[in-house]
């Protein structure tokens, strides 16, 4: 597992080092140079505009991990908030909030995304804005769910007849055995939602050519998938090895937690 | 029992009308004036200010949210979905005609992930942690990883463009749903191995299950009435809530290869601001995602009745 | 003192509690018995407010019961405590909510009394036996030094010679404190052998109350004397005594 | 036929539960096996049925809780018709009134799923079903302790009744000496996942002769508190 975490490590510094280590800017167009093969001038090859490759990938990292990560972290607060609502609300509360929940999950999420994306005018702000509000349902059921067991909890109920304020009980008893569930499902959404950002990308409802994003590259290589097919695997290697990378750490953690409750 | 299934219905509906009225507050909060786009698509020409006024009062676009959506949802109720505001073509037709695409492929593809992921499934649970469950795992993980649209695009090179063994665009013959819904299929493939393993696994951690070994019952009898009910109740769940993940799929995968089914129906709708037909995939998306989850949890409570009652 | 008078309490649409009129004083030891699901737990969720009653009222001194903070001993001691948590952390919990100083002295002599060392209390819950946990939950309850302790079947989790052993310490530590204390038990040996007053709880009424010797002697019900002869037949009472 | 089994034991990740253990258990007759928790009483009990089993002899097991014992999601018939299918015997209804009857429990509908009924009529199920193949042995792991006290006397006391005269051995697993000392002739001490002490009941009661026995015998009435 320590492999997994190094390779989540080593993409998580590209994303943030991309711009340094690339060794071309993303966006110089070089006309002469397009359609290259990977060289020793350029690892990966040069794209439809003779952009290097390897500098719009390390550039889209940025895009691709950070917009995630953003997203994900929108989601993880107000999933948090909205399920602590409905934990400790009361009934009707707990009811109407959860109905909410349900509406929100009835839309596919990137069935809705595409449509907010789409309708609202595509661009990094409504994708921001459309990932996220599709993207904390999650974790309001599980903040909910651990809030509700929690309640009836012996020590939650000792530390209530104790005469301690919510507000301790909160910090000393409900955060602590929420944070580490809600950080499974963090790394999962993370995960997703690098998915979804690609998703809208590809179909061209996300991040805006020329910005190199992952998902635009591939809509830019799918046209020249007969004549430079090598064009089109990079983007998708990028997706799914940090997806992957991301999914085990997630994995890891759980397996870690789960050892250290029994 | 009956109250249950009755408060369950109830929840749906007031689900699907919460949806509805997303939709809405969705399209009414859209950029651009919709008034004018109905117009131009009804007379094919740019109009003046009072045929748009006119328009307006029509639609009911000009006495604010609620009358707007009441004479909005008036329709709807009776299934009438409207006219396209770009072709003025009826909705409903088209959409049949669209899902006459869409249905098959969901289907297919369901019908090639389950039938991956359920012996892989069942492999990997027979020696949890063994080898071949840590390779149905890892092959799991790693298909879950993999983007859809990356997948389609790699099929087509191997299978359509380098092979050219099986058509790739478009729709027109039997052979054009295969590689579609191969991509489609491998990704439900991936995501469903590890829910019934886990699924499997939970099952078989169940207390009285020594009991009844003691008891001389034998283990396929084991496998067959006390494991696998209690396996299907959580895979059941799970897969209605991943059925927006076929969903999603499927906008992708028909996107990729240019097949005239609902996700292309819906990007075109959207690209052309086709208000009339976003709000008929969506609701009907909605509708689909709701109805399955209801029908799901009908079924968890006829096998265990105890689900959903108070101090269960 | 405390007095439940004419209390009555509904779980959900169900009538859990009835009509039940009990009084505790200072210093002594009252025993609720009856089978589960005749309103021991209701019971005490009302005495300590954790449930409204729908009718009648509970005091302690006339006053309401909340204000001289009562104390409870869980059926289940592992729960009791944040899993996360080193015992001695969740043991002070009532200091700190009150805001007072912990005094060394009477932490040492409490833990001496329950034989506890400090360093167990340095553990987390599942680090130490069950027994452990259990007298770990009393010293929590008595560690503020509240007038009124309930205990919430404090035995049944464990074995029996932990049981007796326990109800010793218990019953010294009352004798040395002097609180008074409410003990749910469906055991009825354990009942009478620790309880100045019994009184047998079923479907949410009073059945019978009296003293632990004249209700083992001559039960006043028929439902009583047939809790006293199971008890008999299941070795919690000794038939010659 | 006596029943005996030698070299019983049993470890759990690198732990030893039971040490090497030998015993004999003549016909009809019944134990109790008394210990502290963890001594590894439990576990004792299943190594032995285990075992007997695996050398064909009939011999049923009754878990602590009938949730242990009993699929929520299967009617009280289906585990019926199961137990008397491990058995191999074709269904009797005739027995299967006779066994209910004679442990009380109320014609109630087989058609219900255990949580249907109450517990102590689960708990009298699982024994009616334990009794199905008249085994040679029952081991029943703290019968009484899920059960309210009313339930669980009347139980024992039926079920005391049914073994009369039965070639059925019965061994009582419990920490509670006094349970044990009113139901049984014979007492087993474990102590630390081993048999420590064996003998008749008065004399357990009167002359122990380990610590463990000790222990137990010392701390089994209510009698010694100070108030």
């Amino acid at each position: 597992m320590r492999s997994v975490l190094a390779l989540a490590l080593i993409f998580i510094l590209l994303a943030v080092l991309g711009p340094v280590l690339a060794p071309y800017d993303p966006a110089a167009i070089n006309i002469p140079n397009r359609l290259g093969p990977p060289s020793a001038d350029w690892l990966l090859g040069t794209d439809a505009l003779g952009r290097d490759i390897l500098s719009r990938l390390l550039h889209g990292a940025r895009w691709s991990l950070g917009l995630a990560f953003l997203i994900s972290v929108i989601g993880l607060c107000i999933g948090t908030v909205v399920g602590l609502v409905a934990a400790q609300g009361g009934k009707l509360a707990d009811w109407s909030v959860m109905r909410t929940t349900d509406t929100f999950l009835a839309f596919p999420e990137l069935v809705a995304a595409v449509v907010i994306a789409g309708l609202l005018g595509a661009g990094t702000g409504t994708l921001i804005l459309a990932l996220s509000v599709t993207g904390w349902m999650r974790y309001a059921r599980v903040v909910r769910g651990i809030g509700l067991a929690l309640k009836s909890r012996g020590y939650v109920v000792q530390a209530k007849l104790a005469g301690m304020s919510p507000l301790v009980i909160a910090h000393r008893h409900y955060i602590p055995a929420m944070m580490p569930s809600l950080i499974v499902v963090w790394t999962g959404m993370f995960a997703h939602t690098i998915l979804g950002i690609s998703a809208l990308g590809f179909l061209g409802f996300g991040v805006q050519p020329p910005t190199a994003e992952w998902g635009t590259m591939l809509l830019d290589a799918r046209i020249h998938i007969r004549s430079t097919p090598l064009q089109m695997i990079w983007p998708g290697l990028a997706v799914a090895i940090s997806v992957l990378a991301i999914n085990l750490c997630g994995d890891a953690l759980r397996d870690s937690l789960a050892a250290r409750n029994s | 029992m009956t109250p249950g299934i009755l408060g369950l219905l109830l929840r749906a509906i007031v689900v699907v009308s919460g949806a509805a009225i997303a939709t809405f507050v969705l399209l009414w909060n859209a950029p651009g004036d919709p008034a004018f786009a109905i117009a131009v698509a009804r007379y094919n020409t740019i109009v003046p200010t009072d045929v748009l006024d006119q328009v307006r009062a029509e639609a009911g676009l000009d006495a604010g949210f609620w009358p707007a959506f009441r004479a909005w949802i008036g329709p709807l109720l009776v299934g009438d979905f409207g006219r396209s505001s770009v072709t003025g073509r009826a909705v409903w037709p088209d959409l049949v005609r669209a899902l006459g695409y869409t249905a098959p492929l969901a289907l297919a593809a369901l019908m090639i992930g389950l039938s991956i992921a359920f012996p892989l499934a069942c492999l990997a649970a027979k020696k949890p942690g063994g080898v071949l469950d840590r390779c149905a795992v890892a092959i799991a993980s790693v298909g879950a990883a993999i983007p859809p649209y990356w997948l389609g695009l790699l099929l087509i090179l191997l299978f359509a463009v380098q092979l050219a063994w099986v058509p790739a665009m478009g729709a027109r013959t039997a052979a054009h749903i295969i590689l579609p819904a191969l991509t489609l299929g491998l990704g439900v493939a991936a995501a469903l191995t590890r829910i019934i393993r886990s699924g499997i696994l939970e099952a078989r951690g169940q207390g009285f299950l020594p009991a009844f070994t003691r008891r001389g019952v034998s283990r396929r009898s084991i496998a067959r009435d006390h494991v696998a009910p209690h396996a299907a109740i959580p895979v059941v769940t799970v897969l209605g809530l991943e059925l927006a993940f076929l969903l999603e799929g499927l906008l992708m995968v028909e996107v990729i290869f240019g097949r005239p089914g609902l996700g292309g129906f819906l990007v075109h709708a959207i690209e052309t601001r086709d208000f009339p037909r976003v709000q008929a995939v969506v609701l009907l998306t909605a509708l689909i995602f709701v109805f399955v989850n209801l029908a799901i949890d009908i079924f968890c409570r006829v096998l265990d009745p105890r689900i959903g009652e108070p101090g269960a | 003192m405390l007095t439940i008078d004419a209390v009555s309490a509904h779980r959900g649409k169900l009538m859990a509690l009835s009509d039940i009129s009990l009084t505790l004083d200072r210093g002594k030891t009252l025993a609720v018995t009856g089978e589960s699901g005749a309103g021991k737990s209701t019971l005490i969720a009302c005495i300590l407010g954790l449930l409204k009653p729908s009718g009648g009222t509970i005091t302690w001194s006339g006053a309401p019961v909340r204000t001289c903070r009562p104390a409870l001993v869980m059926q289940e001691p592992r729960m009791a405590f944040n899993p996360a948590l080193p015992l001695l952390q969740s043991v002070l919990e009532p200091l700190k909510a009150r805001r007072a100083m912990v005094l060394p002295d009477r932490l040492t002599r409490l833990c001496k009394g329950l034989e506890l060392s400090p360093e167990l209390l340095d553990r987390k819950p599942a680090e130490v036996s069950i027994g452990q946990a259990q007298r770990a939950g009393i010293l929590r309850a008595l560690v503020a030094a509240p007038p009124l302790i309930l205990f919430d079947e404090p035995l049944s989790a464990l074995d029996s010679v932990t049981q007796k052993h326990t109800a010793r310490l218990i019953a010294e530590l009352q004798a040395e404190e002097g609180f008074s204390s409410l003990i749910v038990t469906h055991d009825l040996g354990y009942a009478c052998a620790c309880s100045d007053r019994i009184a047998v709880l079923r479907s949410g009424r009073i059945e019978e109350a009296g003293t632990p010797g004249s209700f083992v002697a001559a039960p006043q019900t028929e439902y009583g004397k047939k809790l006293r002869d199971a008890a008999f037949a299941l070795g919690a009472l000794e038939a010659a005594e | 036929m006596t029943l005996s089994v030698s070299g019983l034991c049993a470890e759990h990740s690198g732990r030893i539960i039971l040490r090497p253990t030998s015993l004999d258990i003549e016909p009809g007759v019944r134990i109790g096996l008394v210990g502290a928790s963890g001594s590894g009483k439990s576990t004792f009990g299943h190594a032995l049925t285990d075992d007997l089993q695996a050398r064909g002899r009939v011999v049923s097991h009754v878990p602590q809780s009938p949730d242990e014992a009993l699929d929520p999601l299967r009617s009280m018939a289906f585990h019926w018709r199961e137990a008397e299918t491990a058995l191999g015997v074709p269904h009797n209804a005739q027995r299967q009134r006779e066994l209910l009857q004679s442990l009380g429990i109320a014609p109630g509908d087989l058609g219900k799923r255990p949580w249907g009924w109450s517990r102590g009529m689960q708990q009298r199920f699982v024994i009616a079903m334990a009794l199905i193949g008249s085994p040679e042995l029952i081991v029943l792991d703290e019968p009484t302790s899920a059960l309210d006290p009313v339930v669980a006397a009347d139980t024992m006391n039926l079920l005391d009744r049914f073994l009369e005269g039965c070639q059925t051995a019965m061994i009582l697993i419990t920490h509670d000496l006094c349970l044990a000392a009113r139901r049984v002739a014979q007492l087993m001490v474990m102590h630390d996942g081993q048999i420590v002490e064996r003998a008749a009941t008065a004399d357990l009661l009167h002359r122990p002769e380990t610590e463990a026995a000790r222990a137990l015998t010392a701390h089994r009435s209510w009698l010694a508190l100070p108030c």
